[in-house]
Parts: C-alpha cells; structure tokens; sequence
C-alpha cells in the first residue's frame, strides 16, 4: 500500500501540471451561470484545448480515441485539473460520463463513429432523460411511451432534471416500450437528437433559485430505430453498464468543491468578529470544523481506496452506496456549521460585508441535490443493507 | 398547573391559522420578498383580528389576554408560513401608533456590535426600531443608506443592508428593551414550533400519497422512523416554547430567561431538522422551487437567528446552571 | 394555562413538604443495592410510614384505600419526595404502578380485598412476568404455557427482566393459555405467589456489572383459577388497561435521576483540570451541556403539559411514545458529554480522583435500559407513525 | 497510488484474527480484567505470530514489514476483541528487551499534568514506559503506589490508580516519545476500526437470525438503515486510518500529524456509534452481560481516550487547517 506516486504517476502528473499551467492562462473570463450558450462556448473551448493536448477522455480506452489512463492517473488529473483552477467538465458532463462510455459499451460502430470523437473534442453536448416526475429513486417505473411506428419510435412523455438541456445536442433517453411487461423490462435506451421537433425544453427553478436543470416535454416525438443502444426491452441493462465505468472517480469534482468551500469557511471564521474575538476562538465551532475537515480527508482516502480497487477490476460493493451516503451528511453538516458562523449573514444569498457569504448557503442547500439525486440517501441504505450486510429483503 | 390548552385558546390558534391560509397562499408566500409584494390591506385585516396585540390590555385597544396566548398566535402564524414582520409589530404594537391597527408597518432590528446589519422587512416598513443596550430607539426607514438585497434566503423575507445605524430617538428604557428583546426571541421560537410541526405536516401528506416501488413511500419503515423523529421533536419543543409563554405572565413559578433561551434551542433544532426531512422525504420534488418544502426550511433559518442564535441560548442555559449551582 | 400551584395543590405541596422534611430525618441509613432482603426492609419502613401518613397510593382512587388525589398532585407529590431526599417507590413498584391499578380495574372483589392494602402499607411486593426471551417488544408472541387441569392452571416456561423477583411475594403473570389463537388472543394474566413450588429464580446480570433483575424458570407451577384476573385468553386487553391509568407521571422517576445526574456533571466539569482551566471553560461543551439542560427543562414541560391532559382525562395518543423517545435520546447524549469531561477517569465505574464519575458512566449504560425497555425507540416510532400520523401499516 | 491491501495482507490480518478468536475466546475477555486472568501463554504465543514486531527490521528480531501493516494487524486485533497491553507492547517492542518476544509485558501511559493517573494492564505489567515531554521513561510497576481498581469499564481491560508517578529512568529521546504518543494514537485508532466492524457483524448476525411480528427483525427498514449507517462509518473511518498508516511509512506524502488525528475522529466515532447500534439491535438481550455488545462497545470507550481524545484530535485538525492558510 502507497499513497505517492508510482514513477510513471510522478511523470504524467509533472507533464500535465505544467500544460495545465500554462493553457488555464488562456482562458477568457468565465461567463455568467445563466448564460447558457456563453457557458456552452467556454466549455467546448477548454474541451477542445485537452482533446488537441491529449488530455480528452483520459479515462476513455484509447481505441475510442481516449487515453486509456489508468483510474490512478484519472484521478491525478482531476487533482491537477483543480489545483491549477481549471473548468471542470461543465457541459461535456452527460457525454463524456455516461452516454459515451455507454455507447462504448454498448453502441453499434455507427453509432460510436458517429458520436464518440464530437464528445471527447467537446462540439458534442448531451443531457440525461432518464429520471420523470413518477420516477426517481424509482427509476424503473418510468412511464415515457414510446410506440413503434415503422422506422421510428414515437415518443411521448416527461423528463425531468435533465441538465444542460438547454444547449444540447443528443439526449440519452429511456422509455418505456413494453407497458405490460414487469417494471425493468420493457425499458428501451434511445439516442434523441434534441432539435427533433416535438421537444420542449422548460427550465426547472431549484431550490436554490436558479435553473440549472430543465424539464423536458416529448410530444409525439419521432427518433429512429437506428438510434436505438443495445434490443428493444433491453434498456435497463445498457443503462446501469456504465455503472462498471465507476472505478471511485464519480464523486472528485464534489469533493473539491466542498473541500474548497470548507477552506472559505475557515477564512471567514477567522475573519468574523464573535465576542472578544473571532469565531474561530470559540472551541466548539472551531472543533466541529475540525472534525468536518477529518471527514473530508478520510472522504479522500476512500475515494483513493476506491480507485486502487478500480484499478485492480472494480470497486468493492456497497462502496459507492457508502461514499455517496457519508458525503451528502458531510455537505449538510458543513452547512449547519456554515449558518452558525454566519448568523445574521445567513439572511441573504448576496455576499455581505464584503465575503463570500453567499456561496456557503448555495452549498448547504446542494446538501440535498447529494441526498437525493441518484438514488436517496434511504435507496443508497437499501443497497447496503440487502447487497453487502445480506440482510432479508422487505418482502 | 395546567400546561394544556384550553379550547378557546385551539380555537384562537385555528382561527388565525385558517386567516392566514386564506389571506396570504402559498403563491403569494413564494415571492412576498419581492418588491411591490407587501400586501397593506391583508396586513391591515390581520391586524384587525387583534393578532399584534394579543396581551395588550383591551384599554389600550388590544385583546386583553396574555403572553401565552401571543405565543400561540405566533405557532399558528408559523405553522401557516404567514409572512410579514410580525414579531416586530407584535413588540412594536404598544409602542408606536398605528402599528397595532396594522396602518404602521414596523421593522424591528438589534444594534450590532460591529460592521453592518441585515435588517428584515426594511424596505416594507415605516418605521424601525433599534434595540440597543439603553432602550428601544426608533428611525425613520426613509433615512436610512440602505440597500435591498437581491437574494434573500427565504423568498418571503425581504432583507436589506444597512451600512451604518444612526442614533435615532430614544422611544423606551433599558428594561423594556430587554424585556422586548425577550419576547421576540420567544415569539420567534414560537413560530419555529409552528414551522416544524407545518414541515412534518406537509412530509406526512407527501408520504400517504406518493408512491414507489408499488406502495405508498409512508408505508417505509425508514420514513416512518424519519417523521416520528419530527413528530417528537415538535411536541417537545413546543412543550418548551409554551412553558416559557407561561413564564412570562407569572415570572414568578420559574426562571423565564432560561426558559426562553432553552425554548429557542429546542425549536430552532426542531424547524430545522423537520425542514431537512420534509425536503428530503419529497425526494426530487423536494429540491424544486414549486413545492413548498424549501419554503420552511428556509423559514427555519431565518427565524432560527431572530434575537440570539442557538449557540447563543446554549451558552445562556449553561450559564443559568452554573449560576444555579454558585 | 398557569405554572403555579392552585391554592388547593399549594396547600397539599406545603403539607407534603413540613411531613417529609421530618420523615427523612428519621430513616435508617439505605443499604447496599446487593442487600435484597434489606432493600425491601428499607422500601417497606418508607412504605408504610407513608401509608400511615396518607400518602401511600397517592393516585389510587380514595375507595381502593388511595389518597385520589389529581395527577397534578401526584407530580406534586413525586417532586417534593425528590427534593426532600425521600426514597423512591423502590420495590414496590410493580406493585403500586402496574399490579395494583391492574386489579382495581379488573380484579374480583375477593382478590381486591387479598391483596390492594398489602401493596399500600409496603408489606406486599411484587414483581413482573410479561416479557420473555423471545419476546420482548413482540410481548404478544409469548409462549409460556398454562394448561388447565382442574381448578389449577399448570404453568411452564421463562421469563427475563423480573426485577425485584428475588423479594417479592407475589408475580403478575402473563401465560399462554390457547396455542393456536392469533398472538394477542390467548394470552391469560395470572396472580402467582412466589412460594409456590416450581419457581426458580436466577439472577440476570446487566451490562452495568449488576444483577438489579431477574430470569424466572417456571417448571409445571400449579396456580389456581381463583387466581386469574378477568377472563381466560383476555389477559391481553387486562395488561393495556393499566395504560389508562398513565397520567403523564409515569417518567418522573427517572428524568430527576438524569436531572440530577447533569448537575452532577456540570460540577465535575466545574472542578476537572483541562488545559490552562477546567472542563467548563471549554465553550463547545459549555454549551452541549446547555443543550442537554435545555432538553430536560423541555421534558419537564412536556411531563407537566401530559400531566394537564392526564388531569382532563387522558394524555394525547403518542405523547408518551415522543416522550420516551426524546428521555432515551437525552440520555445517550447525556452519557456521550459525560465521556468527554470524565476522559480518562472514565476507564472505571470506580470513582476517580475523588469525584462521583462512575455514577456518569453507570448512567450512560442506562440509556439503553431507557432505549430498549418496555418497548423499543423503534416500536415508540412506529407508534407514532402509524398511529398519530396515520401512515399506512407496512403489510 | 494504492490504498488497497494485497492479497498477503489480508491473510496476515485474517491469521491474527483466527489465532485471537481462538486463543482468547469471548468467554476469557467477559472476565479478563479480574486479578489472575491474564495468560501469559496465549499472551507468547501472541508475540510468537510477531504480532508486536511486525514494522521491527528482521535484524532487530522483527517482521520486517512496515507500520501499515503494523495497523492492519491491530485492526484485526480490534475485530477479535484481543485483550492485553497491544498497543504497548507494540510500542515497547523496539526499546524493552523481552517485550518483543512476549516475556516481558509491558503498560504504558502519558505523565498527566495534573493528579492521578489511570494505567491499562498497570496489575499485568513487567515495566511501565512513561510517555513524557523530554522523552520515554521506564518504571517498575511493583515499586508504584497503585491500586487496581474494582469496576473497569470494560471487563477486559484492568485499570489501575496512581496516586504519584515517580520520575524514572531515561530510555528514549523527547523525539521518540513524540513519535510513539502519534503511534500509540493511530494503533488505537486501527483498533477502533476493527472494533466498529467486529460491533456491526454481530449485530446484523443477530438480526437475520431474531425473529420479531413473524419474520427476522433484518427485514425491517428501520434496523437495515441503521446497520448500513455502522457499514458506511466503518469503511469511511477505515480509509482514514489506512491513509495514515501509510503516512507513517510515507512521510513526504502527506500531513502524517493530522492524518492520524483525523482518523482518530473517525474511528472513535464509529466504534462508539456501532456500538451502540449493536446493543440497540440486541433489543433487551443486548443489555444482559452475556451477549458481548457491551464487550464491543465498552472497549471502544476505553480506545477513545488512548494517546488523545476525538475533542483533542478535532482540535489538532483544525490546527492544522488554520496552519495550511497561515
């Protein structure tokens, strides 16, 4: 066992830290968050700059034109990528994550010809149709209908949370063929090209007062059986394939982020006048940051256990399940203590007295994007309970 | 003792509910922070049921009960995520004219100890009080460098930035100011037992109805445990808050400061914890604007820092032991 | 809605009070736990001088030989033997809480007059045989057998958590009297006496090193029908109606145990060396105390605001399910901040350095006597959310 | 990069572990602590596997393996429940003679600043090693004013009272001692780690097997939650203790100081937690002092507080952060 790096590890990580260094000073300002066809160049932008470097899917095997990096050095890359401030995949997020590795998995060599190369240089943007409004944790039950008619499939139906639907390309869609059959059967993997017409795209207002996700609205929506990935009826299976892509890389952006917003919290408790002092000198806030920051390096080691285990063929079950679980308690604890140094600043998302006040309330409420997006923290229990521990079934 | 209240006293707190329910929806709840939002005449109307002056004696044209039954009023009021600045025109009611009839809109703030202050309902109010460390002093809003924020972190609660307080006019003494410093903490907590029992509430509803995996996601054992959690939380903080309303009409069967400092430690815990499980139990749903979940959640934060924080009760309720040991 | 004392309960208060300032004085000093026999001499002395004074079943209704005074009185009554230092109900707790109320409600006028004015002068104990090994939150499973031959019931079986079982002279028993009906049905309430042959009683040790119950082995035990209270296989309907009498004193007990326990503690914290200071001056567990104090002050309001209800007719359903969840968690918490100020005086129940920490440590096991007995924290949940928010039963 | 063991370390933790299950059966550790239930044999035979070696260089009589190693031996040591000055012994290896090969058991403990001093294994003891600011102090135990105490908290581990610890002799520099107390703290840690997966096995055990309302209490949600929260806090609390384990080795790799202090937060934590758990899940069994819940749970009490307690670690931690800013 080793924490540092192997010299072939030593030697990626110094190749890519110095290109990184010097294309992140390239970059034009960031555009606004609601600035989605801005926020779409920057991203295809900076995606097109790693493709050209070499650095496009570096966990993508190198016969689909990735470069067949180790989980390891997937993760070196997503340090380095933070470390020296670069975007993160941003739009590129759907692509490269999940509809790409699906169709690598799964795609016929059409289907992979034609979309692959658009993903890794970044002029390929997709966003994800699988959760609706009846179906989320409960993804099985979903209900979108899709009716064979000819060449085509006729699709009618609603999604929700789709990300960047805005301004995307494809969407990776699952429907419901088969209504008869049990609930993850009859569930079929569409390729949807997103300016078929039919499809309205309607921003979906969060909690956190903005509209980073869409819902979307298929109104007899016509895709051809040729963009159909994987049999009809199979859909469910091709879905969770991807879910062997997981070698333990899943969660690094969010660690960051909570990490870096965890260190802004420090700065403004040192920062913050309490009593005779700051509220840094209060024992138990200081103690209870203390604690948070254990529970983020421990995050870490496990998400470095994970991809040791990644790299050796796959991570252990029910490691997901408990990282994914620990985080989101994590995310809410910071925000609790967040509030407590904030106290009155708590009133508004603006910054006020001049720090970034704001972004701490932004993360607390991401809390619950983490304990409920892909699966609750209740399934993710579940999961643990009957797969790994081998408890009974509930019936 | 009798620590249960009576039938008239439910029916107060239905009443004013059911008022609030009807007069302010959550529609308008949604959005009350934005400008133009404040509705004057359903403010003026929830003035006239005789809401902010409750224990105001009837001669000086309040209601005539007492401070416990302000502290349901304020449940209800929390429960039903009534907007508005009513714990400031509560305290404000014997003070300033006009404010009682609900003509007067009051906003009410505590002098900070350094830097600039968050003032709630600013950019509504005709007038502010401050409470310092001498007495209640009252300044006119219009004066004031202030600026209304674009964010506010419940959509209901406006809140504007003031760089700088002035003096102003000296209105009350140094008792009363900490008396009314007191009671809206107090008031306060009594609507974070509201908000808590109107989150668990809205989860339990959600819960029966929704289904996944075939049945109802209320028949889980996880969720059941989850809401019995909030249920719990609810009636013992109420308990508290009421103990403490109590106290304030007869100081004399215990200690009130400790009772209000521990009230608010319990309530705040509970609005917030209850709002968390409420937004978790909708699932997806629970993370859009259009339910109303986040609503009082984000409720509980706000009133959670209203006239002293929970690190700050613990602290007085630890001291009040020590002392009680000296 | 008052706090203070209506002149009726301010009267009783201050003849309670000037009685038991003087009573105390006169008892002998109290034995030690492991003295059975002189811990039911001690109990039984404090018993009848109550008795003799008025005050022995002070919420027994007046013709049962009770002082039928208000719940309000009995908490009146319950605070002031605290304050005063009394001794509690000791062994005659099952007796006065459970088997008395039991057979005032149910019994014949023959068992009446055998067996209430024993209960009241202290001269006769009792103790419990309802749970069994395999049946402890599941009571309705249990699956000790009374055959009937002739006027007898013949028993046979065990029983587990039978405190004060090694000095009492008579067990409220609950038998299986009909194997094949459903769980609740078929079970009979018997009134054993404890000379009966076939009794074997063992002392069952707990996790505080302790032996404070008992496991009762019952082989082929004759007991009269004359014995039964109510009627064959109702004994279900006769062991709940007890629960009728639970006015909202029923935890008093034991949150002055904890109360006092946490004055302890602060005290501890106020004389234990830390750092440049003591315990105390550390702010975070300054105020985690705080925290706790708060809490018991809201149990206590909770006690008096279920004792109001009690006095009107009846606690509110799920009252004492959220009490008896929220006491078990005080305590476990409670025990946690214990750890912290005792540190490593905490290796031994012994007292340390010439302070009380092992009565901290002692307590905090007893959060799971609290957390486990007389219905698990999970069945009190499941109580409330079936029962006071109506969510669907699970099958 | 690799934080997951091989397949040599695996076997080397599940040998300790069959070795401790089986030479210390939970019947022996119910009762280990009383005066004459300590076994030197099975205790030789311990040293004999290398158990307190394991990081010693082969020329020193050790293993030669290295300190990850070193925890991934007390994990499993912490799973089995072994009894006995381990993390002593281990620590004493390199500078006591005898130790290493189990024939000289020793105790060790931290000079307090103030009062009395509590000693593990004090009653057992050959030599007890002084963890001081200015270095490693050797004492012997016969020649000490103590008192073995009636009620140890955990039945398995005796505890004496010092009154007064004399000075000693000299054996290792302030920079060793330091070095140890950071040792001591991480092996107790990878103790707790064991101890908080050895809690959940036995509780979900008990929990497939137990019958409840007709089918095994597993099946219920509300227990299956709970026992995938220990799950989770084992393995996240495991990573943190691997991570600094391998620190030890790798210095240059990291913070090896708040490694070790973050991961004593973990551990505690979970041990703590899982412990409880495990007693709850019992139900009324896991009350009675035959079901060895208690044994799991008291045992992580006493871990808590070796070489720092979690209040101290998170302390520590924060320390570090704010110096990472400086």
């Amino acid at each position: 066992m080793h924490l540092r790096d192997s010299e072939s590890d030593a030697e990626f990580r110094a190749e890519l830290r110095a290109w990184l260094a010097d294309a992140v000073t390239t970059l034009p300002a960031p555009p606004d968050a609601t600035d989605w066809p801005g926020r779409r160049q920057f991203d295809t932008v900076w995606q097109n700059m790693l493709f050209e470097a070499g650095y496009a899917g570096v966990n993508w095997p190198a016969e689909y034109g990735g470069r067949g990096a180790t989980p390891t050095q997937h993760l070196i890359f997503l340090e380095e990528a933070a470390a020296a401030k670069a975007p993160d995949v941003g739009v590129g997020f759907v692509g490269q994550m999940h509809a790409g590795p699906t169709l690598i998995a799964e795609g016929t060599p059409e289907q992979q010809a034609h979309h692959l190369r658009g993903i890794l240089t970044g002029d390929h943007v997709w966003c994800q149709g699988f959760s609706e409004p009846g179906a989320g944790s409960d993804l099985a039950s979903l209900r979108t209908r899709a009716i064979r008619d000819g060449d085509d499939y006729v699709v009618t139906g609603q999604k929700i949370w789709t990300s960047h639907a805005m301004v995307a390309d494809y969407c990776e869609l699952l429907v419901r063929t088969d209504p008869d059959a049990a609930k993850h059967k009859g569930i079929t993997w569409l390729i949807l090209p997103m300016d078929t017409p039919g499809i309205d795209v309607r921003p979906l207002m969060t909690v956190q007062g903005s509209a980073e996700f869409a819902e979307l609205f298929l109104d007899e929506v016509r895709i051809p059986v040729a963009n159909r990935v994987g049999e009809e009826n199979d859909g469910w299976r091709v879905t969770n394939v991807t879910l062997s892509f997981e070698r333990g890389t899943g969660f690094v952006g969010e660690l960051l982020d909570t990490t870096n917003i965890m260190g802004e919290l420090v700065e403004l408790a040192q920062r913050t006048p309490r009593g005779a002092g700051t509220v840094w000198d209060d024992d138990g806030l200081r103690r209870d940051i203390g604690a948070i920051a254990a529970e983020l390096d421990a995050l870490w080691a496990f998400t470095k256990r994970n991809v040791s285990q990644g790299a050796k063929g796959g991570m252990a079950m029910g490691s997901g399940s408990a990282f994914k679980m620990s985080y989101a308690t994590v995310v809410h604890k910071l925000g609790d203590i967040a509030l407590r140094v904030l106290d009155r600043s708590s009133l508004a998302f603006d910054d006020i007295g001049g720090e970034s006040t704001g972004a701490q309330i932004h993360h607390k409420l991401k809390g619950f994007a983490v304990g409920i997006g892909g699966g609750t923290s209740q399934i993710q229990q579940n999961i643990i309970a009957e797969r790994v521990l081998g408890l009974p079934r509930e019936r | 003792m009798d620590l249960d209240p009576s039938e008239d006293q439910r029916e107060l707190q239905q009443m004013v509910r059911r008022f609030s329910l009807d007069r302010f929806p959550a529609d308008t709840v949604r959005d009350f922070a934005a400008p133009g939002h404040f509705d004057r005449s359903a403010w003026r109307e929830l003035a006239e049921l005789g809401t902010f002056g409750i224990a105001l004696p009837e001669s000086a044209g309040g209601v005539g009960l007492r401070w416990i039954d302000t502290v349901l009023v304020h449940e209800a009021l929390g429960a039903a995520l009534t907007p508005g600045p009513l714990v400031a025109a509560t305290l404000a009611a014997g003070l300033v004219p006009g404010v009682l009839e609900g003509e007067v809109v009051p906003a009410i703030v505590e002098r900070p100890t350094h830097g600039a202050v968050v003032v709630e309902h600013l950019s509504v109010a005709d007038v502010l009080l401050v409470i310092e460390t001498d007495g209640i002093r009252q300044l006119d809003p219009s004066s004031l460098d202030a600026t209304l924020l674009a964010e506010p972190t419940d959509p209901a609660t406006p809140v504007s930035l003031v760089r700088e307080l002035p003096l102003g006019e000296l209105i009350a003494n140094a008792d009363t100011a900490k008396h009314l410093r007191l009671l809206g903490s107090l008031l306060a907590s009594a609507q974070l037992v509201g908000n808590a029992e109107g989150s668990t509430a809205l989860a339990v509803n959600y819960a029966q109805e929704r289904e996944q995996f075939g049945r109802p996601i209320g028949s889980f054992q996880g969720l059941k445990h989850l809401l019995a959690d909030c249920y719990a939380r609810t009636e013992v903080s109420r308990s508290a808050v009421w103990a403490a309303g109590v106290l304030v009409d007869e100081p004399e069967a215990g200690d009130l400061h400790r009772a209000v400092a521990g009230a608010r430690v319990l309530a705040g815990r509970a609005a917030a914890e209850n709002g968390k499980t409420c937004v978790q139990v909708h699932g997806g749903m629970g993370f859009t604007w259009e339910v109303d979940a986040h609503l009082f959640l984000k409720r509980a934060w706000i009133l959670e820092t209203a006239f002293g924080s929970i690190d700050e009760a613990a602290e007085q309720v630890a001291e009040s032991l020590s002392a009680s040991l000296a």
